[in-house]
Protein backbone atom coordinates (compact mmCIF):
# COMPACT_ATOMS: atom_id res chain seq x y z
CA UNK A 1 0.00 0.00 0.00
CA UNK A 2 2.85 2.19 0.56
CA UNK A 3 3.91 1.85 -3.11
CA UNK A 4 2.98 5.29 -4.44
CA UNK A 5 4.63 6.86 -1.63
CA UNK A 6 7.74 5.15 -1.65
CA UNK A 7 7.84 6.16 -5.13
CA UNK A 8 8.22 9.94 -4.71
CA UNK A 9 10.98 9.49 -2.37
CA UNK A 10 13.59 8.43 -4.58
CA UNK A 11 14.53 11.89 -5.61
CA UNK A 12 13.97 13.68 -2.13
CA UNK A 13 17.04 14.20 0.28
CA UNK A 14 17.62 11.78 3.04
CA UNK A 15 16.88 13.65 5.90
CA UNK A 16 13.06 13.69 4.41
CA UNK A 17 13.46 9.79 3.86
CA UNK A 18 14.05 9.61 7.34
CA UNK A 19 11.32 11.91 8.28
CA UNK A 20 8.87 9.72 5.88
CA UNK A 21 10.59 6.35 7.15
CA UNK A 22 9.34 7.00 10.60
CA UNK A 23 6.36 8.58 9.62
CA UNK A 24 5.07 5.36 8.01
CA UNK A 25 6.90 3.08 11.24
CA UNK A 26 3.97 4.91 13.35
CA UNK A 27 1.42 4.14 11.09
CA UNK A 28 2.21 0.63 11.06
CA UNK A 29 2.39 0.38 14.83
CA UNK A 30 -0.80 2.33 15.18
CA UNK A 31 -2.53 0.78 12.44
CA UNK A 32 -1.32 -2.55 14.78
CA UNK A 33 -2.82 -1.53 17.56
CA UNK A 34 -5.72 -0.67 16.14
CA UNK A 35 -6.21 -4.01 14.41
CA UNK A 36 -5.63 -5.59 17.44
CA UNK A 37 -8.46 -3.72 19.57
CA UNK A 38 -11.12 -4.07 16.95
CA UNK A 39 -10.10 -7.81 16.63
CA UNK A 40 -10.74 -8.39 20.37
CA UNK A 41 -13.76 -5.91 19.70
CA UNK A 42 -15.59 -8.27 16.99
CA UNK A 43 -14.48 -11.79 18.24
CA UNK A 44 -15.78 -10.82 21.92
CA UNK A 45 -19.05 -9.52 20.46
CA UNK A 46 -19.53 -12.75 18.00
CA UNK A 47 -18.30 -15.36 20.68
CA UNK A 48 -19.85 -14.55 24.11
CA UNK A 49 -23.07 -13.58 25.07
CA UNK A 50 -23.84 -15.36 28.69
CA UNK A 51 -22.77 -13.67 31.53
CA UNK A 52 -22.98 -16.27 33.92
CA UNK A 53 -19.82 -16.76 34.85
CA UNK A 54 -16.93 -14.78 35.31
CA UNK A 55 -14.44 -17.38 32.90
CA UNK A 56 -14.87 -18.00 29.71
CA UNK A 57 -16.02 -21.70 29.02
CA UNK A 58 -14.31 -24.02 26.55
CA UNK A 59 -16.39 -23.23 23.87
CA UNK A 60 -16.52 -19.57 23.99
CA UNK A 61 -12.21 -19.60 23.96
CA UNK A 62 -12.35 -22.00 21.22
CA UNK A 63 -14.98 -19.69 18.93
CA UNK A 64 -12.59 -16.74 19.96
CA UNK A 65 -9.52 -18.64 19.04
CA UNK A 66 -11.38 -19.36 15.69
CA UNK A 67 -12.45 -16.22 14.50
CA UNK A 68 -9.21 -14.00 15.51
CA UNK A 69 -7.02 -16.55 13.15
CA UNK A 70 -10.03 -16.51 10.23
CA UNK A 71 -9.92 -12.69 10.62
CA UNK A 72 -6.21 -12.74 10.17
CA UNK A 73 -6.35 -15.15 7.39
CA UNK A 74 -9.33 -13.08 5.28
CA UNK A 75 -7.41 -9.60 6.30
CA UNK A 76 -4.19 -11.35 4.48
CA UNK A 77 -6.49 -12.65 1.37
CA UNK A 78 -8.31 -9.17 1.40
CA UNK A 79 -5.04 -7.58 0.93
CA UNK A 80 -3.53 -9.12 -1.98
CA UNK A 81 -6.28 -8.98 -3.66
CA UNK A 82 -6.44 -4.99 -3.04
CA UNK A 83 -2.59 -5.13 -3.95
CA UNK A 84 -3.77 -6.77 -7.68
CA UNK A 85 -6.46 -4.11 -8.18
CA UNK A 86 -4.04 -1.35 -7.27
CA UNK A 87 -1.25 -2.88 -9.70
CA UNK A 88 -4.26 -3.46 -12.45
CA UNK A 89 -5.15 0.17 -12.59
CA UNK A 90 -2.08 2.38 -12.83
CA UNK A 91 -2.69 5.87 -12.29
CA UNK A 92 -4.33 7.26 -15.17
CA UNK A 93 -3.91 10.29 -13.26
CA UNK B 1 6.21 16.45 -4.60
CA UNK B 2 10.12 16.66 -5.51
CA UNK B 3 9.96 20.51 -6.80
CA UNK B 4 8.32 21.81 -3.29
CA UNK B 5 11.60 23.84 -2.19
CA UNK B 6 11.65 25.57 1.13
CA UNK B 7 10.80 24.29 5.20
CA UNK B 8 7.14 25.42 4.84
CA UNK B 9 5.94 23.66 2.10
CA UNK B 10 7.83 20.48 3.32
CA UNK B 11 5.60 20.27 6.51
CA UNK B 12 2.43 21.01 4.21
CA UNK B 13 3.74 17.86 1.98
CA UNK B 14 4.57 15.11 5.15
CA UNK B 15 1.01 16.42 5.81
CA UNK B 16 -0.44 15.51 2.67
CA UNK B 17 1.48 12.34 2.39
CA UNK B 18 -0.03 11.45 6.62
CA UNK B 19 -3.34 12.19 5.18
CA UNK B 20 -2.88 10.25 2.10
CA UNK B 21 -1.88 7.15 3.81
CA UNK B 22 -4.61 7.42 6.84
CA UNK B 23 -6.82 7.48 3.86
CA UNK B 24 -5.90 4.17 2.29
CA UNK B 25 -5.24 2.58 5.83
CA UNK B 26 -8.98 3.52 6.70
CA UNK B 27 -10.27 2.31 3.02
CA UNK B 28 -8.39 -1.19 3.80
CA UNK B 29 -9.59 -1.57 7.22
CA UNK B 30 -13.44 -0.40 6.19
CA UNK B 31 -12.75 -2.99 2.97
CA UNK B 32 -12.14 -5.30 5.18
CA UNK B 33 -14.31 -5.19 7.82
CA UNK B 34 -16.83 -4.85 5.36
CA UNK B 35 -15.89 -7.93 3.07
CA UNK B 36 -15.39 -10.12 6.70
CA UNK B 37 -18.99 -9.12 7.31
CA UNK B 38 -20.58 -9.96 3.94
CA UNK B 39 -18.99 -13.06 3.30
CA UNK B 40 -17.23 -15.29 6.69
CA UNK B 41 -19.41 -17.63 8.48
CA UNK B 42 -19.77 -16.49 11.67
CA UNK B 43 -20.23 -20.21 13.07
CA UNK B 44 -16.57 -20.20 13.50
CA UNK B 45 -16.71 -24.61 12.63
CA UNK B 46 -12.82 -23.93 12.05
CA UNK B 47 -10.09 -21.87 11.03
CA UNK B 48 -9.91 -21.89 7.36
CA UNK B 49 -11.45 -20.34 5.05
CA UNK B 50 -13.72 -22.46 2.91
CA UNK B 51 -13.94 -22.11 -1.15
CA UNK B 52 -16.88 -20.47 -0.63
CA UNK B 53 -15.90 -18.08 1.58
CA UNK B 54 -12.73 -17.72 -0.48
CA UNK B 55 -14.42 -16.82 -3.65
CA UNK B 56 -16.77 -14.36 -1.90
CA UNK B 57 -13.82 -12.38 -0.45
CA UNK B 58 -12.31 -11.69 -3.80
CA UNK B 59 -15.59 -11.24 -5.65
CA UNK B 60 -16.34 -8.92 -2.32
CA UNK B 61 -13.03 -6.91 -2.59
CA UNK B 62 -13.59 -6.30 -6.77
CA UNK B 63 -16.83 -5.17 -6.25
CA UNK B 64 -15.94 -2.55 -3.20
CA UNK B 65 -13.38 -1.00 -6.08
CA UNK B 66 -15.68 -1.13 -8.22
CA UNK B 67 -18.16 1.04 -5.66
CA UNK B 68 -14.86 2.87 -4.34
CA UNK B 69 -14.79 4.51 -8.53
CA UNK B 70 -18.14 5.34 -8.82
CA UNK B 71 -18.16 6.92 -5.62
CA UNK B 72 -14.71 8.87 -6.75
CA UNK B 73 -16.38 9.82 -10.26
CA UNK B 74 -19.65 11.56 -7.89
CA UNK B 75 -17.56 13.45 -5.98
CA UNK B 76 -16.23 15.28 -9.01
CA UNK B 77 -12.44 13.86 -9.54
CA UNK B 78 -12.41 11.29 -12.40
CA UNK B 79 -10.95 9.14 -10.07
CA UNK B 80 -10.75 8.42 -6.42
CA UNK B 81 -7.60 9.71 -4.44
CA UNK B 82 -5.54 6.84 -4.52
CA UNK C 1 -18.87 25.41 11.34
CA UNK C 2 -15.72 27.88 11.98
CA UNK C 3 -17.81 30.69 12.79
CA UNK C 4 -16.16 31.13 16.06
CA UNK C 5 -12.65 30.11 15.39
CA UNK C 6 -13.10 33.02 12.59
CA UNK C 7 -14.15 35.44 15.13
CA UNK C 8 -11.22 34.86 17.36
CA UNK C 9 -8.66 35.19 14.60
CA UNK C 10 -9.02 38.67 13.75
CA UNK C 11 -6.92 40.07 16.61
CA UNK C 12 -3.84 37.58 17.10
CA UNK C 13 -0.80 38.38 14.22
CA UNK C 14 -0.84 37.13 11.27
CA UNK C 15 1.60 34.29 11.17
CA UNK C 16 -0.87 32.69 13.73
CA UNK C 17 -3.73 33.40 11.41
CA UNK C 18 -2.14 31.71 8.52
CA UNK C 19 -1.12 28.42 11.00
CA UNK C 20 -4.27 28.45 11.76
CA UNK C 21 -5.63 28.42 8.19
CA UNK C 22 -3.34 25.83 7.63
CA UNK C 23 -4.54 23.52 10.28
CA UNK C 24 -8.22 24.69 8.86
CA UNK C 25 -7.61 23.17 5.57
CA UNK C 26 -5.56 20.04 6.52
CA UNK C 27 -9.00 19.22 8.40
CA UNK C 28 -11.13 19.79 5.70
CA UNK C 29 -8.98 17.85 3.47
CA UNK C 30 -8.85 14.99 6.33
CA UNK C 31 -12.62 14.93 6.78
CA UNK C 32 -13.94 15.33 2.92
CA UNK C 33 -11.07 11.77 2.42
CA UNK C 34 -13.16 10.25 5.55
CA UNK C 35 -16.47 11.38 3.87
CA UNK C 36 -15.22 9.67 0.83
CA UNK C 37 -14.44 6.46 2.60
CA UNK C 38 -18.08 6.04 4.48
CA UNK C 39 -20.32 7.06 1.48
CA UNK C 40 -18.13 4.08 -0.04
CA UNK C 41 -18.93 1.59 2.94
CA UNK C 42 -22.17 2.72 3.58
CA UNK C 43 -23.50 2.72 -0.04
CA UNK C 44 -21.85 -0.42 -1.09
CA UNK C 45 -23.26 -2.34 2.53
CA UNK C 46 -26.51 -0.81 1.34
CA UNK C 47 -26.04 -2.08 -2.44
CA UNK C 48 -24.31 -5.19 -2.85
CA UNK C 49 -25.13 -8.23 -1.27
CA UNK C 50 -24.75 -11.47 -3.65
CA UNK C 51 -21.48 -12.30 -4.32
CA UNK C 52 -21.73 -14.40 -7.45
CA UNK C 53 -20.31 -12.70 -10.04
CA UNK C 54 -17.02 -10.17 -9.41
CA UNK C 55 -18.56 -6.81 -11.21
CA UNK C 56 -21.78 -5.18 -9.94
CA UNK C 57 -25.26 -5.36 -12.02
CA UNK C 58 -27.20 -2.68 -13.60
CA UNK C 59 -29.27 -2.52 -10.32
CA UNK C 60 -26.22 -2.34 -8.27
CA UNK C 61 -24.96 0.09 -9.86
CA UNK C 62 -27.92 2.23 -10.54
CA UNK C 63 -28.41 1.30 -6.43
CA UNK C 64 -24.72 2.79 -5.35
CA UNK C 65 -24.58 6.36 -7.23
CA UNK C 66 -28.71 7.19 -6.04
CA UNK C 67 -27.40 6.07 -2.33
CA UNK C 68 -24.34 8.58 -2.97
CA UNK C 69 -26.37 11.27 -4.07
CA UNK C 70 -28.74 11.29 -1.51
CA UNK C 71 -26.43 11.19 1.00
CA UNK C 72 -24.99 14.09 -0.43
CA UNK C 73 -27.79 15.91 -0.55
CA UNK C 74 -28.89 14.82 3.13
CA UNK C 75 -25.53 16.03 4.03
CA UNK C 76 -26.16 19.53 2.65
CA UNK C 77 -29.74 19.68 4.21
CA UNK C 78 -28.06 18.75 7.86
CA UNK C 79 -25.22 21.18 7.36
CA UNK C 80 -27.85 24.42 6.72
CA UNK C 81 -30.09 23.43 9.42
CA UNK C 82 -27.11 23.23 11.63
CA UNK C 83 -25.93 26.44 11.06
CA UNK C 84 -29.26 27.71 11.84
CA UNK C 85 -29.49 26.26 15.25
CA UNK C 86 -25.51 27.77 15.72
CA UNK C 87 -26.83 30.66 14.98
CA UNK C 88 -30.26 30.76 16.47
CA UNK C 89 -28.60 29.91 20.11
CA UNK C 90 -25.71 32.61 20.67
CA UNK C 91 -23.20 31.54 22.81
CA UNK C 92 -23.97 32.58 26.22
CA UNK C 93 -21.45 31.29 27.93
CA UNK D 1 -7.62 33.83 22.89
CA UNK D 2 -5.78 37.08 21.85
CA UNK D 3 -4.84 37.54 25.30
CA UNK D 4 -2.41 34.67 25.40
CA UNK D 5 1.45 35.77 24.97
CA UNK D 6 4.70 33.29 25.12
CA UNK D 7 5.33 30.76 22.78
CA UNK D 8 4.59 27.80 24.82
CA UNK D 9 0.92 28.94 25.82
CA UNK D 10 0.32 29.06 21.51
CA UNK D 11 0.79 25.31 21.03
CA UNK D 12 -1.44 25.35 23.95
CA UNK D 13 -3.80 27.36 22.15
CA UNK D 14 -3.78 25.84 18.90
CA UNK D 15 -3.87 21.94 20.43
CA UNK D 16 -7.67 23.45 21.77
CA UNK D 17 -8.64 25.20 18.79
CA UNK D 18 -7.44 21.76 16.58
CA UNK D 19 -9.67 19.71 19.43
CA UNK D 20 -12.69 21.94 18.99
CA UNK D 21 -12.60 21.65 15.33
CA UNK D 22 -12.05 18.17 15.93
CA UNK D 23 -15.53 17.76 18.05
CA UNK D 24 -17.53 19.84 15.94
CA UNK D 25 -16.75 18.05 12.94
CA UNK D 26 -17.62 14.26 14.65
CA UNK D 27 -20.80 16.00 16.06
CA UNK D 28 -21.65 17.02 12.81
CA UNK D 29 -20.67 13.75 11.22
CA UNK D 30 -22.39 11.39 14.18
CA UNK D 31 -25.71 14.08 13.06
CA UNK D 32 -25.44 13.15 9.62
CA UNK D 33 -25.00 9.30 9.44
CA UNK D 34 -27.75 9.30 12.55
CA UNK D 35 -30.07 11.47 10.76
CA UNK D 36 -29.86 9.35 7.36
CA UNK D 37 -30.58 6.09 9.23
CA UNK D 38 -33.18 7.69 10.84
CA UNK D 39 -35.05 9.51 7.94
CA UNK D 40 -33.97 8.14 4.78
CA UNK D 41 -36.10 5.57 2.67
CA UNK D 42 -33.33 2.64 1.62
CA UNK D 43 -34.67 1.32 -1.50
CA UNK D 44 -33.17 4.08 -3.33
CA UNK D 45 -36.01 4.10 -5.71
CA UNK D 46 -34.95 8.11 -6.64
CA UNK D 47 -31.83 10.23 -5.86
CA UNK D 48 -33.75 13.08 -4.60
CA UNK D 49 -35.04 13.65 -1.38
CA UNK D 50 -38.76 13.47 -0.92
CA UNK D 51 -41.40 15.96 1.00
CA UNK D 52 -41.39 13.16 4.04
CA UNK D 53 -37.99 12.99 3.81
CA UNK D 54 -36.61 16.30 4.26
CA UNK D 55 -39.09 17.31 7.33
CA UNK D 56 -38.10 14.12 8.73
CA UNK D 57 -34.39 15.33 8.52
CA UNK D 58 -35.20 18.81 9.50
CA UNK D 59 -37.17 17.80 13.15
CA UNK D 60 -34.07 14.54 13.15
CA UNK D 61 -31.07 17.63 13.72
CA UNK D 62 -33.61 19.95 15.94
CA UNK D 63 -33.89 17.08 18.21
CA UNK D 64 -30.66 16.29 17.93
CA UNK D 65 -29.60 19.45 19.14
CA UNK D 66 -31.63 19.38 21.84
CA UNK D 67 -30.20 15.65 22.96
CA UNK D 68 -26.67 17.49 23.04
CA UNK D 69 -27.89 20.46 24.90
CA UNK D 70 -29.26 17.68 27.98
CA UNK D 71 -26.65 15.30 27.98
CA UNK D 72 -24.22 18.88 28.00
CA UNK D 73 -25.87 19.47 31.14
CA UNK D 74 -25.76 16.69 32.75
CA UNK D 75 -22.21 16.76 32.33
CA UNK D 76 -21.43 19.05 33.87
CA UNK D 77 -21.09 22.27 31.95
CA UNK D 78 -24.26 24.77 31.86
CA UNK D 79 -24.34 24.06 27.97
CA UNK D 80 -22.23 22.07 25.43
CA UNK D 81 -18.86 22.81 24.14
CA UNK D 82 -19.61 24.46 21.13
CA UNK E 1 -4.70 3.97 33.14
CA UNK E 2 -1.81 6.11 33.07
CA UNK E 3 -0.19 3.81 35.64
CA UNK E 4 3.33 2.54 33.57
CA UNK E 5 3.67 5.74 32.11
CA UNK E 6 3.82 7.99 35.39
CA UNK E 7 5.47 4.67 36.76
CA UNK E 8 8.35 5.73 34.20
CA UNK E 9 8.41 9.46 34.48
CA UNK E 10 10.22 9.30 37.93
CA UNK E 11 13.64 9.31 36.41
CA UNK E 12 13.13 11.67 33.33
CA UNK E 13 14.34 15.33 33.16
CA UNK E 14 11.09 18.17 34.30
CA UNK E 15 10.85 19.59 31.02
CA UNK E 16 10.35 16.12 29.45
CA UNK E 17 7.70 15.38 32.08
CA UNK E 18 5.89 18.90 31.83
CA UNK E 19 6.11 17.95 27.84
CA UNK E 20 4.21 14.09 28.78
CA UNK E 21 1.78 15.59 31.29
CA UNK E 22 0.58 18.59 28.43
CA UNK E 23 0.09 15.40 26.49
CA UNK E 24 -2.05 13.71 28.54
CA UNK E 25 -4.10 16.44 29.53
CA UNK E 26 -4.87 16.85 25.59
CA UNK E 27 -5.26 13.23 25.71
CA UNK E 28 -7.91 13.84 28.27
CA UNK E 29 -9.93 16.95 26.59
CA UNK E 30 -9.94 15.02 23.50
CA UNK E 31 -11.20 11.50 25.35
CA UNK E 32 -13.58 13.76 27.43
CA UNK E 33 -14.88 15.34 24.06
CA UNK E 34 -15.13 12.16 22.02
CA UNK E 35 -17.21 10.49 24.81
CA UNK E 36 -19.51 13.23 24.75
CA UNK E 37 -20.58 12.94 21.66
CA UNK E 38 -20.99 8.98 21.58
CA UNK E 39 -23.12 9.23 24.48
CA UNK E 40 -25.65 12.05 22.58
CA UNK E 41 -25.28 9.34 19.32
CA UNK E 42 -25.98 6.74 21.36
CA UNK E 43 -28.68 7.69 24.00
CA UNK E 44 -30.40 9.89 21.10
CA UNK E 45 -30.55 6.68 18.85
CA UNK E 46 -32.12 4.57 21.47
CA UNK E 47 -34.30 7.45 22.59
CA UNK E 48 -35.86 9.21 19.73
CA UNK E 49 -37.60 7.47 16.91
CA UNK E 50 -40.58 9.61 15.94
CA UNK E 51 -40.06 12.79 14.13
CA UNK E 52 -43.36 14.27 13.75
CA UNK E 53 -42.95 16.90 16.20
CA UNK E 54 -39.59 19.09 16.45
CA UNK E 55 -39.19 18.92 19.79
CA UNK E 56 -38.61 16.03 22.60
CA UNK E 57 -41.43 15.21 24.60
CA UNK E 58 -41.66 14.58 27.80
CA UNK E 59 -40.68 10.75 27.50
CA UNK E 60 -37.93 11.43 25.48
CA UNK E 61 -36.38 13.61 27.13
CA UNK E 62 -36.87 11.63 30.84
CA UNK E 63 -35.08 8.59 28.44
CA UNK E 64 -32.14 10.54 27.36
CA UNK E 65 -31.40 11.64 30.51
CA UNK E 66 -31.71 7.98 32.16
CA UNK E 67 -29.71 6.85 29.67
CA UNK E 68 -26.71 9.29 30.16
CA UNK E 69 -26.82 8.91 33.50
CA UNK E 70 -26.80 5.30 33.44
CA UNK E 71 -24.02 5.22 30.66
CA UNK E 72 -21.61 7.36 33.09
CA UNK E 73 -22.17 5.00 35.96
CA UNK E 74 -21.71 2.14 33.91
CA UNK E 75 -18.55 3.55 32.63
CA UNK E 76 -17.05 4.06 36.75
CA UNK E 77 -18.00 0.99 37.12
CA UNK E 78 -16.24 -0.73 34.16
CA UNK E 79 -13.15 1.64 34.70
CA UNK E 80 -13.20 0.58 38.51
CA UNK E 81 -12.87 -3.13 37.04
CA UNK E 82 -10.36 -2.74 34.54
CA UNK E 83 -7.84 -0.76 36.99
CA UNK E 84 -8.66 -3.98 39.39
CA UNK E 85 -7.50 -6.06 36.10
CA UNK E 86 -4.56 -4.55 35.49
CA UNK E 87 -3.42 -4.24 39.04
CA UNK E 88 -3.73 -8.41 39.52
CA UNK E 89 -2.04 -8.86 36.64
CA UNK E 90 1.49 -6.80 36.81
CA UNK E 91 3.41 -7.07 33.75
CA UNK E 92 5.20 -10.54 33.72
CA UNK E 93 8.28 -9.29 31.90
CA UNK F 1 12.59 4.71 28.14
CA UNK F 2 14.93 6.81 30.59
CA UNK F 3 17.85 5.35 29.00
CA UNK F 4 17.66 7.33 25.67
CA UNK F 5 19.77 10.09 25.19
CA UNK F 6 19.15 12.33 22.07
CA UNK F 7 16.34 14.47 20.81
CA UNK F 8 15.05 12.79 18.38
CA UNK F 9 15.39 9.37 19.91
CA UNK F 10 12.81 11.81 22.45
CA UNK F 11 10.03 12.31 19.68
CA UNK F 12 9.78 8.99 19.16
CA UNK F 13 9.40 8.09 22.73
CA UNK F 14 6.96 10.52 23.15
CA UNK F 15 5.26 9.23 19.95
CA UNK F 16 5.58 5.65 21.34
CA UNK F 17 3.91 6.96 24.55
CA UNK F 18 0.89 8.40 22.78
CA UNK F 19 0.53 5.53 20.87
CA UNK F 20 0.14 3.58 23.93
CA UNK F 21 -2.17 5.78 25.75
CA UNK F 22 -4.47 6.21 22.36
CA UNK F 23 -3.87 2.33 22.30
CA UNK F 24 -5.35 2.12 25.78
CA UNK F 25 -8.34 4.67 25.49
CA UNK F 26 -9.56 2.96 22.26
CA UNK F 27 -9.29 -0.33 24.36
CA UNK F 28 -11.48 0.96 27.44
CA UNK F 29 -13.58 2.66 24.80
CA UNK F 30 -14.29 -0.33 22.94
CA UNK F 31 -15.09 -2.45 26.26
CA UNK F 32 -17.49 0.31 27.81
CA UNK F 33 -19.27 0.05 24.62
CA UNK F 34 -19.46 -3.64 24.21
CA UNK F 35 -20.62 -4.44 27.69
CA UNK F 36 -23.02 -1.66 27.68
CA UNK F 37 -24.64 -3.30 24.97
CA UNK F 38 -24.80 -6.66 26.25
CA UNK F 39 -25.69 -6.00 29.69
CA UNK F 40 -27.51 -2.77 30.18
CA UNK F 41 -31.40 -3.08 29.58
CA UNK F 42 -32.34 -0.63 27.20
CA UNK F 43 -35.67 0.29 28.21
CA UNK F 44 -34.68 3.10 31.00
CA UNK F 45 -37.10 2.30 33.60
CA UNK F 46 -34.51 4.10 35.87
CA UNK F 47 -31.00 5.70 35.99
CA UNK F 48 -29.76 3.06 38.39
CA UNK F 49 -27.47 -0.10 37.27
CA UNK F 50 -29.66 -2.97 39.10
CA UNK F 51 -28.29 -6.15 40.19
CA UNK F 52 -28.50 -8.04 37.36
CA UNK F 53 -26.76 -5.36 35.59
CA UNK F 54 -24.02 -4.66 37.74
CA UNK F 55 -22.90 -8.71 37.84
CA UNK F 56 -23.26 -9.21 34.19
CA UNK F 57 -20.71 -5.86 33.66
CA UNK F 58 -18.29 -7.14 36.00
CA UNK F 59 -18.04 -10.52 34.29
CA UNK F 60 -17.99 -9.05 30.84
CA UNK F 61 -15.10 -6.81 32.04
CA UNK F 62 -13.14 -10.34 32.87
CA UNK F 63 -14.20 -11.98 29.82
CA UNK F 64 -13.03 -9.19 27.50
CA UNK F 65 -9.76 -9.44 29.57
CA UNK F 66 -9.33 -13.03 28.79
CA UNK F 67 -10.16 -12.58 25.13
CA UNK F 68 -7.55 -9.77 24.81
CA UNK F 69 -5.08 -12.17 26.40
CA UNK F 70 -6.10 -14.85 23.79
CA UNK F 71 -6.07 -12.70 20.92
CA UNK F 72 -2.51 -11.27 21.94
CA UNK F 73 -0.98 -14.50 22.22
CA UNK F 74 -2.04 -15.33 18.90
CA UNK F 75 -0.95 -12.10 17.28
CA UNK F 76 2.88 -13.10 18.26
CA UNK F 77 3.80 -11.13 21.69
CA UNK F 78 3.56 -13.33 24.77
CA UNK F 79 1.36 -10.68 26.45
CA UNK F 80 -1.13 -8.04 24.83
CA UNK F 81 0.82 -4.75 24.58
CA UNK F 82 -0.52 -3.05 27.81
Amino acid sequence: MDRSIAGDMTNIPEEDQQRMTKMIEQFQIRDSLRMYNSLVERCFDHCVDSFRRKSLDKQEETCVQRCAEKFLKHSMRVSMRFAELNQGSPTPD
Amino acid sequence: MASAPSGLDKDQIFGMAEQEMEYRVELFNKLTKTCFEKCIEKRYKESELNMGECSCVDRCVAKYWQVTSIVGQLLGSSRPPM
